[in-house]
């Protein structure tokens, strides 16, 4: 059955779910696995948008984390404080999805500017909620697709920080969590090596070549010595997404 | 404190009162209950320097720094949700215009701890955040404290006292009593944190009513100087049990905000060239079919003893 | 996490499970939802050596010190209120009783905040505070910190994280998803501070009903390890729109603690002498006439979009 | 008309309460006199207890400021955390109430022992609230009975500190508020001095001497130069305070 490489990303993002945890939420193909994991293996997932709402089971495919969809029918709806205070710092927090404009060797994100923070070539939105997702999430999986320019061995500011800084490790800087490790691209899935913090090539999606990975990143990329091999997106899947979940492709553009 | 009656007002006399050139100004409301008629009403008075503060500066911050009101932005993401980017911010970052827009920038936790330490009149709030990011390099007033129990070192975040803080709600009564459902944010925070404010509601109801389920006030009349009745008032944002978001808007947004022509023809079709709220709604007529809420009923609950 | 099912459970299964000798333990709840249906489970199973935590330790305290539960109180006020004192507290800290019991002693903000600290998993939490007051010569936990930005210096209380905390409410479902109207004090800090979390419940309910009204949900059911549906467990405290407080019984605690003979001889009768909470209340025919709750509704409000 | 001390005393604080302040009520015949002053000169009075109940208008006598009648029908319930932080610390509060089984020459009150700490000869309850209120209310009203016992020059433990402690002012010790600027007694108002912060001799209650009202303090008692008499209470307010507030006399014992 053929799909497209957002339908097999979301897919690979929804496996990494397991049952019951507690799942941090933002939009688009993020909101999208965390649906398809509570329909297929994950039923007891719990979502948790920043903007307040818990255990949300949104009936329409939400346009923003403060979609009105989100609170209908939620389980709680708290404010930000305690939505930052409770449960992120609190560490309550199983996973938290995150992407980024810029991610590198060490899984660091750059959501802010590229260029020079004053004088920006290009201004994007800023943290929001991702550094703080970054710091205290228990892990957090990252959602980009490979491309030289996204993946530079070293982003222009670091917005969201991941697995080690300027040769100090997040556990020595005191975070938390244990960072991004998994980087879930549209070619293969990418891992943090536990030694080094390095994100490395760990499993390869069907039909892609290492050194396809490989162009896509601007570092030499390192492989896991048994690259596993993703298997592709079930019947099933396929059905949620393309006819419950994202009727209008509404996110599965690509 | 005062009468109860003298704090409805119009927003045209709300803002003229209580909103002055160079305020430190916050419209809050994450997503939801975001005041579009306040700020509309703000650029129609021409308010100049202001420092506007809010955790996503949304549609609402993007027309009033295209509009001139502002000298500085303080924030923690900017951009049109689920859409992309606010134009008229960028290009005021990107050099694009001039004089430059002045920033001051957090995470979204930052910003809600600025507003639990204005709330609480502290003068900081502890959080622990930022090791490892760049926030602090390019915003020196991040800064730490050192824990006296455990010896941690943990970030720190200033108090944030605006000198006007705008709500909108579903609903209050005539003396500022506040109730809100669906998303909260941090609007409470911001209210408590502020010299003055306003609230801005759906519907003026009986002081009954409050007094009917006293858990869902937010804000206490005790805290609020004007109360501005404006239905729809929130649109293109929405109001949880009143009308949807206006997504079509959301999207319309990033072709008009690209060309600051097309802003300047929007802000004086619905803004500079209507005398009010009421106005605005008129010369948009599908906007009740089209978004009004469906029921969805919470049940009661039993308040006796 | 894990299944819904299985978070329900009988008290005596719940204290079995979840409290242990040692633990530091909180049943909070300020005068409204004090579980003493919890407290007499937990003399019942004579565990020993807790440290109890609370900002008004109450009768339920009283009674538990009584029964040789407790080595430690932490607390901001103990008194029987509008009655009197606490007969076995002050007994235990007058030096009429041995061993004596220890006291760790704050104010009710320095307890509202220890539990904040211990919610947001801070070490401490700064508050204005204890300045001209000898609280802190008595508590050297109480110390300082000075801030990043004025130089000021302010009070700080160690974060409290207890090892089980114990909560009555109106209703929650069988995950734990648990709401409360009236007074809510300072429980949903005292649970998110809490290494495990037992609710207790006048009523079981669908999940439907907790997801018909969320922003009543102050307790999320993933924080939760057990929920026990005890119909009256909060006697003689109260519980809004389900019974009255009984003063009655507050008025007669002022004897009966006053003689350590009298306290046993309730605790024989009431507490050790019965197998479980319906017990209890089947040897007091009479509170549901006396105290069952009048009805006073609250009016429904729109979740729809 | 006659009149018990009690009455008087609340007649007193009642008048002490302008219209529209935001009130922070103890139980007892401080919540009498609020209500009182509700039903009189201050219809718009707005009552708020530590519980959390905010513009309460009980339909009974509390008997604690935990009471279910504070709650049905009131304007607001908060959380204790908004009570203490945003309402008081935040300087919201205009009059707070309290009491001593202690007042000492500056106004510093006990509730917590008497005799040492670490073995009391009375073991009082503590503060509950009652530091926070006296650090931070903008003004606070006690209300006591005057005796020799509990009018000692020197507190035995400062709960709630006052106008001066051990030589150095309120003000110097960093607290926003002004402090306990009146003491209500059973004979005569007191009022702390604003240059030394000592209780002084300001009004008395009818038919009541100087000398009586010294022989209730444990310190060489100062007067005003004109000292001022109170008036009895008026005819409306002990009928409001006999038929309507406390028909009982659960807190007009004396």
């Amino acid at each position: 059955m053929a799909y497209t490489p957002d339908e097999l990303m979301t897919s690979v993002a929804a496996r990494e779910l397991a049952d019951g945890e507690v799942v941090f939420v933002g939009i688009g193909l993020p909101n999208l696995a965390c649906n398809l994991a509570r329909r297929t293996h994950a039923p007891h997932l719990v979502l948790i948008y920043e903007s307040g709402a818990v255990g949300a089971v949104p009936e329409r495919l939400p346009m923003s984390i403060g979609d009105p969809a989100l609170v209908t029918g939620s389980l709680m709806v708290c404010g930000m404080a305690d939505v930052f205070q409770l449960m992120l710092q609190n560490g309550r927090i199983e996973v938290g999805f995150l992407g980024g404009a810029q991610v590198d060797q060490y899984g660091n994100l750059n959501t802010t500017v590229i260029g020079s923070y004053r004088h920006p070539a290009v201004r994007l939105p800023g943290s929001g909620g991702a550094a703080e997702i970054a710091i205290h999430a228990r892990r957090t999986l990252v959602v980009s697709k490979l491309s030289a320019r996204t993946f530079p061995a070293r982003v222009d500011f670091v917005t969201s920080p991941g697995m080690r800084r300027d040769g100090v490790t997040r556990h020595e800087l005191g975070m938390p969590g244990a960072g991004p490790v998994k980087v879930i691209t549209d070619k293969a899935v990418l891992e943090a090596d536990a030694a080094t913090g390095e994100l490395v090539l760990a499993a390869l999606y069907p039909g892609v070549e290492e050194a396809e990975v490989g162009a896509g990143v601007g570092w030499p990329l390192r492989c896991r010595p048994r690259l596993a091999r993703i298997d592709p997106p079930t019947a099933t899947e396929l059905r949620l997404l393309r006819e419950v979940l994202d009727p209008k492709r509404l996110y599965l553009r690509g | 404190m005062a009468e109860s009656a003298s704090k409805v007002m119009s927003m045209r006399d709300a803002v003229a009162r209580f909103v002055r050139d160079g305020d430190i100004v916050v419209i809050e409301g994450f997503t939801h209950l975001i005041c579009f008629a306040a700020g509309h009403e703000i650029i129609r008075q021409g308010r100049r320097d202001l420092t506007l503060c809010r955790l996503t500066p949304d549609l609402i911050y993007d027309q009033m720094i295209a509009a001139g009101c502002a000298r500085k932005l303080v924030f923690s993401w900017a951009g049109n949700p689920g859409v992309g980017s606010l134009h008229a911010f960028r290009r005021a970052v990107e050099g694009k215009h001039a004089p430059p827009l002045e920033l001051e920038e957090y995470s979204h936790f930052g910003m809600v701890a600025r507003f639990s330490a204005g709330a609480a009149r502290l003068p900081f709030w502890p959080l622990r955040d930022y090791m490892g990011t760049d926030l602090p390099r390019v915003n020196p007033r991040i800064q730490s404290v050192t824990c006296p129990y455990t010896g941690e070192r943990l970030a720190t975040v200033p108090a944030l006292n605006p000198d006007v803080t705008i709500i909108h709600a579903q609903r209050a009564d005539a003396d500022g009593n506040t109730q809100i459902w669906g998303l909260v944010g941090v609007q409470k925070e911001a209210a408590f944190a502020s010299a003055r404010v306003i609230v801005v509601v759906e519907q003026l109801v009986d002081e009954t009513v409050i007094r009917s389920d006293p858990n869902r006030t937010a804000i206490p009349g005790m805290i609020v100087d004007a109360v501005v009745v404006e239905p729809w008032g929130a649109h293109p944002s929405y109001a949880q049990g009143y009308y949807d978001r206006d997504n079509d808007f959301y999207l319309a947004w990033e072709a008009i905000s690209r060309d600051p022509g097309a802003i300047e023809r929007y802000l004086g079709e619905f803004v500079r060239g209507v005398p009010d709220r009421a106005t605005y709604l008129a010369k948009q007529p599908g906007l009740a079919a089209r978004l009004t809420a469906q029921p969805h009923l919470a049940g009661a609950v039993n308040y006796g003893f």
